[in-house]
């Protein structure tokens, strides 16, 4: 077991590299840069800042000079914050970020697998088109249409919640961004769940556990739940870490000072170090998040563990 | 009444005839009802009609009245308050029964919380009571353990324990014994019994082994084709049996007395295993499931594997096969070493060693029809081709014919066959192979008489035209006496005897063989019940002879040193006094 | 089989099914006949009748946006590339994700080990200049777009068939097949996969309209769709910011959408209930 | 806005599009960041409320007769956020610090004219050869290269606040909360990256009396749909911009909260001159100009009360007369027929019509804007158009390269009010010249403006510059930008004016 997952962290590092390497080129390769704007710099100008940030040494140097601070544990400054490291930038974005994925995979989880299992349960009945319904609706809603949707509703016109993240107190201000984070993987679950369960619930253990008078609500949470989750779990990761960096559109429309935001434009301010840092952690994230993964399945089903 | 079922009816929308049809019986308290049929007659059809477990698009008719208050139809509520409080059901086939994601421990404890009798601090200790009840060594590993790192018969009997868990006062139990060894059966029967004058329990005894109706039930209600074809008291059924079908079922039962089959004459080893061990990393400790253990057999014979339930007699067929890879020793086919991990073996060699699965409906794909099944292996099978291209049809018919089966099931998924028949499409698509070492893991447990005597000839046609050396696993002994050259005996992963078939019915030579041949029960009321062995320690001893701690003629030295085998006239034996010892009634 | 069952015509069995079925081929046939059928071209602009609600006034159908273009016709011809997208995403994550999940599974050990990694890397690799990139390298072209969408899009599937087949490989008539001596390919082609497809359809349905709205972003980069031209996503997109004044620019094309998405679900159920095994009648 | 307001009602919650880079004078260059500035430190001169030219760290102050050399007198009273007095000092360490190449300072540009500072910038001379000098503590000599009219109105360009050397020499996070001295009417207490720049009211400042709002708390809120949003949920007192496709509604619903005045900046469509189609093609330049119809453009389209724009020197620059072409009094159809005539010229006609490209980065604006045109030209000359979106940066390095841009959209606003910072950029070898335009006559008459001190002749040769520039048709003017923000009607105080600058020491809520 605990090799297991030291051999996988140590498996981690190349893919790391490979990461950063690839990444960096993909970077760089990309056209414009860091200090560009519709008002163009003068020569020298623009030289006294590729010198005072390296840029103008051959990348291969720039990039011994990058692994070796990644190696050190510093990202470097940030291209576009001149006044920040990327490490604070991320330290201080990451809280926020880690907060409302939390909440929102919460929400999800428990609200999804619900919906999913009663679905399930009541297979092909009102409720299960019901259920199904509703869950299409919210994945084929776009999350940047339900946003803005929410804001206007509960914050403009009803004024419950507050409409951005510096407009309210600290909890009122974490509802519509959770909710509407959580909404499209609510969706997810439920359909993911509903289909998994159904196939479980056609085994013969399960006929062999009603046969034991557990009843519906115990033989559910006991005998189904465990080997339907198995799908569930497997999306659960990537949903986490898109969680966790991929919640650009909310984090816009609500100025939440998160993750997904300060991506999205580092990249489009070429911000390099910032950029290669974001990429650097979401890799480490999601490889921890998938050997988890990996850990619950063995849990789930301890025959994946036999081998 | 307590139970009392007035014609009942199953029907399937897809299939001609109804799968049971006007049914009844009745039961009071302690009374016991056998029913007995051919494989696919109904019987677990039936059974599961009583709980409403039948599949959503059975159409299910007539009445099952539990103390007047009626079963069918009524609710999930309704039926959840008779599940297992008033009427407990052993599953025919343990291995998906038992929930694969589950501890054995997890799946009592629920039943025991459900039905408040444990509390949840108490659970541990009820559980491991059951564990004990049904025979199964070392309660507490099992109690810790999955399914799959069980065996056949220590799922059934967890399948048991479960059943029994929540004190029912009907017991319907399907083939409860079938993946045990007679010892073990022996002692499952004594419980139920026991439950029955004690606790005034009512049974259900669904079984094709006429040898354990014999003793264990007052009345017998028979089957064929779904329909109740006799019924009546056991005696009277045994001493004249009515109905032609019943005289067949009656004359087809195998006898221990029956002429063993002539030596096989000796040629070159086909399979040999030198000095095999295997061992499960369980939890805690390692199982030694097989220990430094060596076989051979030859071409066209037959080696029959008996032992306690647990000894490793299906660990030793996943080794030959490469199913699991062995810690120290080889596998040989004619001699070359085979790789012993299967993945590590040619396609080409796999074939040449086939092995039937001691659990059929696991080893069938739920999503292919018995038809694609069987094709595999012919190598016609593939999503390419169209069903009804003739080819397939009748090389897939054909080989259904050969295990008895009709071709109507074709068409039908895994989870639509009876045990039975999906043991015996397994065997089918085994032989599909055209291997050259069949390796038969209970392959005709779950057959009635006919079925079975039918298959057995079908093997044994099979070896006299091709010279398949047969592996076959089995805690039957009439199957033994009836098919086997050789017998290997085991117990806790050890070969303790190794004899011809006729010597070992004459004249047994370790203590455990002794225990088992009193074991088997005879399919005659009048005959002397089976006599079950003193149970079975907790787990078998570190050091010194594993079977002593239950042997009536250990001594000192047993205790100390495990004996090694030694041939005494003609016989492979391990055990300390093998030559002074005469085991002979 | 199983598999053949579900590529076989649609004659489905539920009334949902038939419905599902039937809408979908008539948004197509909308969405390739419509354009031609309207008066109006997706592209003429008329500056004295922008943000003409929807109603027969005028001949615009669904009302015109704010450059008084035809909202009919544009959301039919953004529908087109819309159902494109759709069709190409999931037969990529289908093609590409469910044989490299489930060779990863089933291989298992070090080939599972790297083809993981390598879709963990895939994963973290900055999309945003992915896109850039394949545009720069490059020069614009519609297929672009997917590439870029497949991309990404097959990867979270790779990672759920995988897990179900490391479940799947332990079962007995897995390991009864090998013993047959069934090439790997086969075992996984013949008894893994059909034993997957519940999951993977349900996944499929699900991956469709994560595609639809990549392809919207996509357009923010610059790849996806030109205007002119357009597609559901962007319409759906730009249609936001007129929520509360010209609602029927949001409303038309995500109601399309919406049906679009649930005929893929119909559709993908039914599918999903064929496969299973559990139900007799193949 | 409501939220965390005291009852004294003395915070104020502004706007502020994107996120500053910086809010160091000399490492920051977005307009963003200027805004802030702007509310943190202060240069030797101001606006006033109304955008009229004041003293401000500078007392009062004398020009030479030359023209070459300005002497300021400091405020006495003035301080630093610390309590320290601000000095002639500081000025001289900070101008410094701004041409110094290692400072790399993206505005450097806006001491070019004092006396060596291309040579420094070029690291030929070190940084004290700048030609600023502080004889007296509270005395700044300033020596410029040449007469240069509009240096008062570039010394209130953030770029040339002071910086406080002591905590610039702390090290890098110098200009954080916590460690940033400044020289204004506030002083910066918390920075949260992407969400807000909080400001407090800094007690030692020389005017503080006149400050009212406590607090400013700038909003970093990039979508304009959310700011509205925010805005009309109470959340803020001013936005920095309004969304198109809301205008018309806000117009009618809340007139006197929409605050829209005229801006020094143009939005135009520059062609590439050095690559075919419109290398030496003027005619064809000419036709597509002509072919667009600014009033249709500015009204329907963009629609925020834009003004049409037929030049490129935006109207209410400082002592400058627009050069409106004569055609743009001419009636559509006029207008039409030359653009006709034109497109024929240049060789173009219904069966062979000219293929043309339009470059725009993403935005609902621009891609509407880009539709527009594309249809005009279609309608009016039967040009075939494809219009391509990229990301901005490919946008940009595309259009410095000149290899693949034929039309592509672009904006220039000024830094300070005055034409040159507007012809300037047409120069030949302006760094932001994205044309290609160069034109030998036009960068002489620049050049003899940028050395000729007496106003109204500069003023000429500007005219006579933006004059030949329009007759060469290297851009498309489109229309002049406004400035729109949604003002709380509590709030006193603002002031409309042509450089958008409203410092919230200006402001202060009704009672
Ligand atoms: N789901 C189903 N659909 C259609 N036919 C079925 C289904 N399940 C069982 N059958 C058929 O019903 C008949 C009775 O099956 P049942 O399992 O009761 O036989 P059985 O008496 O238990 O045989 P065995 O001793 O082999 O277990 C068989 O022919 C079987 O093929
Ligand atoms: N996968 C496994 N992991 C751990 N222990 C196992 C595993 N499989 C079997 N065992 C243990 O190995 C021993 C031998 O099991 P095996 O299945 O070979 O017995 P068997 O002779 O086939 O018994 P039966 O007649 O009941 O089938 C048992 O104690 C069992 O618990
Ligand atoms: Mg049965
Ligand atoms: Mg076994």
């Amino acid at each position: 077991m605990l090799r297991f997952i030291l051999v996988r962290l140590a498996s981690a590092v190349p893919t790391l590299l490979l990461v950063i390497a690839v990444a960096f080129l993909m970077v760089r390769a990309a056209p414009g840069g860091p200090f560009d704007a519709e008002r163009v710099l003068p020569p020298e100008t623009a030289a006294n800042l590729a010198a005072a940030y390296h840029l103008d040494e051959p990348l291969p140097v720039q990039f011994a000079r990058y692994l070796g601070g990644v190696l050190r544990g510093d990202l470097g400054p940030s291209y576009y914050y001149r006044d920040y490291e990327v490490q604070e930038l991320i330290a201080a974005a990451l809280p926020v970020t880690a907060l409302l994925a939390g909440l929102a995979a919460a929400v999800a989880l428990v609200v999804g697998l619900a919906a999913g299992a009663c679905a399930a349960l009541t297979a092909n009945s009102g409720t299960d088109r019901l259920v199904t319904g509703l869950a299409m609706t919210g994945i084929s809603v776009p999350v940047f249409v339900i946003a803005p949707l929410m804001v206007l509703a509960f914050a403009v016109h009803l004024g419950w919640f507050p409409a951005s993240w510096t407009g309210g107190g600290r909890g009122e201000r974490l509802v519509l961004p959770v909710i509407a984070l959580a909404l499209p993987h609510i969706a997810f679950l439920a359909r993911l769940t509903r289909g998994s369960l159904l196939e479980v619930l056609s085994a013969d253990f399960i006929r062999a556990a009603r046969a034991q008078g557990l009843g519906t609500w115990r033989v559910l949470r006991v005998h189904a739940l465990k080997p339907a989750l198995l799908p569930v779990v497997s999306y659960l990761g990537p949903a986490l870490a898109s969680l966790l960096t991929g919640a650009v559109v909310v984090e816009a429309v609500f100025g939440i000072p998160g993750l997904g935001q300060l991506f999205v434009r580092s990249g489009l301010n070429r911000d390099y170090t910032l950029v290669l840092g974001i990429v650097i952690f979401y890799a480490a994230l999601i490889i921890v998040l998938n050997l988890v993964v990996d850990l619950v399945y063995g849990w789930l089903d301890p025959r994946v563990r036999a081998r | 009444m307590l139970l009392d079922v007035a014609n009942l009816e199953v029907a399937y929308p897809g299939s001609a005839r109804p799968a049971v049809a006007g049914v009844s019986f009745a039961l009071e308290r302690g009374e016991s009802l056998g029913v007995v049929g051919a494989s696919g007659s109904g019987k677990t059809q039936t059974a599961l009609a009583l709980l409403g477990l039948l599949p959503r698009e059975a159409r299910v008719s007539g009445s099952v009245r539990l103390d007047g208050a009626e079963l069918l139809g009524a609710g999930e509520r309704g039926l959840n308050r008779a599940r297992a409080r008033r009427i407990g059901m052993v599953f025919q086939d343990p291995a998906a029964a038992l929930n694969p994601c589950l501890t054995i421990g997890r799946q009592l404890q629920q039943v025991l919380l459900a039905h408040g009798i444990a509390r949840r601090a108490g659970w541990r200790p009820a559980a491991r009571r059951l564990l004990e009840r049904v025979g199964l060594p070392d309660p507490e590993r099992v109690l810790t353990a999955w399914p799959h790192q069980l065996s056949g018969g220590m799922r059934q009997r967890a399948m048991i324990a479960l059943a029994l868990a929540a004190a029912p006062d009907v017991v319907v139990a399907d083939e409860p014994t079938t993946a045990l060894d007679v010892t073990v059966q022996a002692g499952i029967l004594a419980l139920l019994r026991e439950l029955r004058e004690e606790d005034g329990v009512a049974l259900v005894l669904i079984t094709h082994d006429l040898g354990v109706i014999a003793h264990n039930v007052e009345r017998v209600l028979v089957l064929a084709d779904g329909r109740p074809v006799e019924a009546g008291a056991v005696r009277d059924v045994f001493r004249e049996p009515k109905h032609p079908h019943t005289c067949a079922l009656v004359a087809a039962a195998p006898r221990l007395d029956a002429p063993a089959p002539p030596p096989a004459s000796p040629s070159a080893p086909v399979l040999s295993i030198e000095r095999l061990s295997v061992s499960y990393a369980g939890r805690g400790a390692a199982t030694d499931a097989v220990r430094d253990l060596s076989l051979e057999v030859g071409r066209g014979e037959t080696l029959a594997i008996v032992g306690e339930s647990g000894s490793g007699k299906t660990t030793l067929a996943r080794a030959v096969t490469g199913l699991v890879t062995p810690g120290t020793g080889r596998v040989r086919l004619r001699g070359e070493a085979l790789a012993p991990a299967l993945r590590d073996r040619e396609p080409a060699v796999r074939r040449r060693i086939q092995m039937v699965f001691q659990d059929p409906q696991g080893s069938l794909d739920p999503a292919l029809t018995v038809r694609e099944i069987l094709a595999e292996p012919l190598g016609l099978g593939g999503i390419a081709r169209r069903p009804s291209a003739g080819a397939v049809q009748d090389a897939t018919a054909a080989l259904l014919a050969r295990v008895q089966l009709d071709a109507g099931l074709l068409p039908r998924r895994p989870h639509e066959l009876s045990g039975g028949q999906a043991q015996r499409v397994a065997i089918a698509r085994a032989l599909a192979a055209g291997p050259e070492v069949l390796v038969c893991d209970e392959a005709v447990s779950a057959l009635d008489g006919s079925a079975r005597a039918g298959v057995l000839e079908l093997l044994e046609r099979e070896q006299a035209a091709t010279g398949l050396a047969l592996v076959f696993i089995t805690h039957d002994l009439a199957v033994v006496r009836r098919i086997a050259h050789r017998v290997a005996v085991m117990y806790a992963g050890y070969l303790c005897e190794l004899a011809d078939n006729a010597a070992l019915f004459a004249r047994p030579r370790h203590p455990y063989t002794r225990a088992l041949l009193d074991a088997v029960p005879l399919p005659d009321p009048a005959a002397p019940p089976a006599a079950a062995p003193p149970p079975a320690a907790m787990a078998p001893p570190a050091n010194g002879c594993t079977w002593q701690p239950r042997c009536r003629h250990a001594i000192e030295r047993c205790t100390r040193e495990m004996p090694g085998l030694a041939a005494v006239g003609g016989t492979l034996v391990a055990c300390h006094r093998a030559a002074e010892l005469d085991l002979r009634r | 089989m199983s598999l053949r069952a579900a590529l076989s015509p649609l004659a489905g069995r539920t009334r949902g099914v038939r419905l599902g079925a039937w809408l979908l081929l008539g948004v197509v046939a909308l969405a390739v006949l419509g354009p031609e059928l309207s008066p109006h071209d997706y592209r003429d602009t008329n500056f004295d009748a922008r943000l003409l609600p929807p109603g027969l006034a005028g001949g615009h159908l669904f009302g015109t946006d704010e450059l008084g273009r035809d909202l009919f016709v544009r959301t039919l011809t953004g529908t087109r590339v819309t159902l494109l997208v759709a069709l190409v995403a999931s037969l990529v994550s289908l093609v590409i994700g469910v044989a490299w999940g489930s060779i990863a599974g089933y291989a298992g050990g070090r080939i599972d080990a790297f083809m993981m990694r390598a879709v963990d890397a895939l994963y973290a690799l900055p999309f945003i200049f992915l896109v850039i990139l394949l545009m720069v390298a490059f020069e614009r072209n519609f297929f672009l777009i997917f590439v870029a969408i497949g991309a990404i899009n097959w990867l979270d599937m790779a990672r759920i068939v995988r897990g179900q087949t490391l479940s799947l490989k332990q079962r007995e008539f897995v390991l009864a097949a090998e013993l047959l001596g069934v090439r790997p390919a086969a075992v996984l082609w013949r008894h893994v996969m059909p034993n997957l497809l519940g999951v993977v359809v349900v996944y499929l349905t699900l991956t469709i309209p994560q595609a639809i709205l990549v392809e919207s972003f996509l357009s923010f980069l610059g790849l996806g769709v030109q205007e002119p031209g357009t597609s559901l996503g962007a319409l759906v997109n730009s249609g936001v910011a007129h929520m509360e004044r010209a609602p029927w620019l949001l409303l038309v094309p995500s109601t399309l959408l919406a049906l679009v998405l649930f005929c893929c679900h119909f559709l993908g159920d039914d599918l999903r209930d064929r496969l299973d095994p559990r139900r007799s009648g193949s | 806005g409501e939220a965390g307001r005291p009852a004294d009602g003395a915070v104020l919650d502004r706007g502020l599009g994107g996120e500053p880079e910086s809010l160091d004078p000399h490492r920051s260059r977005s307009l963003q960041a200027n805004h802030v500035q702007r509310d943190l430190g202060e240069g030797l001169t101001g606006y006033s409320a109304s955008g009229e030219l004041e003293p401000r760290a500078a007392a009062r102050w004398e020009i030479s007769e030359d023209g070459r050399t300005y002497t300021f007198h400091l405020r006495p009273e003035a301080r630093w956020s610390n309590g320290e007095p601000v000095t002639a000092a500081d000025f001289v360490y900070s101008f410094r610090r701004l041409v110094n190449p290692e400072t790399a300072a993206f505005y450097s540009q806006s001491v070019i004219d004092v006396e060596n500072a291309a040579a420094i910038l070029a690291g030929e001379l070190p940084p004290d050869a700048l030609g600023v000098s502080a004889p007296e503590p509270l005395v700044l000599v300033v020596r410029l290269e040449r007469p240069t009219p509009y240096f008062l109105a570039l010394l209130t360009h953030p770029s040339m606040f002071p910086v406080h050397q002591a905590s610039v020499e702390s090290g890098r996070t110098y200009a954080r909360p916590g460690n940033f001295v400044t020289n204004g009417a506030y002083k910066l207490v918390r920075w949260d990256p992407g969400s807000l720049i909080e400001l407090e009211r800094n007690e030692s400042y020389w005017n503080a009396a006149a400050t009212a709002i406590d607090r400013v708390r700038w909003h970093i809120a990039p979508e304009p749909l959310a700011e509205l949003y925010r805005y009309r949920a109470g959340e803020l007192d001013i936005t920095d911009t309004v969304p198109p496709e809301a205008f018309a509604e806000l117009k009618a619903e809340r007139p006197h909260e929409l605050r829209v005045a005229p801006y020094l900046s143009v939005y135009y469509y520059g062609f590439n001159l050095t690559r075919p189609p419109f290398k030496d093609n003027p005619r064809l330049r000419q036709a597509l100009s002509l072919a667009v119809d600014r009033e249709v453009l500015a009204d329907k389209i963009v629609g925020r009360g834009e003004r049409p724009a037929y030049n490129w020197v935006p109207p209410g620059v400082d002592h400058y007369e627009p050069q409106v072409p004569a055609w743009a009094n001419l009636s559509r159809e006029e207008r039409h027929a030359r653009a006709r005539a034109a497109y024929a010229a240049a060789g173009y006609g219904p069966d062979a019509p000219a293929k043309v490209e339009i470059r725009y980065n993403t935005s609902d604006t621009h891609q509407r804007i880009a539709l527009a045109v594309q249809s005009m030209w279609r309608d009016v000359l039967g040009v075939e158009t494809t219009l391509v979106n990229e990301e901005f940066q490919v946008l940009l390095s595309n259009m410095r390269a000149k290899e693949v841009t034929q039309v592509f959209r672009s904006s220039w606003s000024g830094d300070y009010n005055d034409a040159h910072t507007f012809l300037h950029v047409m120069t030949s070898d302006a760094a932001s010249n994205m044309t290609g335009y160069a034109n030998p006559v036009f960068d002489s008459l620049l050049q003899r403006a940028a050395t000729e001190t007496d106003p109204e002749r500069r003023r000429d040769y500007m005219q006579q510059a933006e004059h030949v520039l329009l007759d060469d048709y290297p851009v498309i003017p489109l229309y002049f930008f406004v400035s729109k923000h949604l003002v709380n009607p509590d709030l006193e105080g603002w002031e409309d004016n042509v450089l958008d600058y409203h410092y919230s020491q200006h402001l202060r809520f009704a009672r």
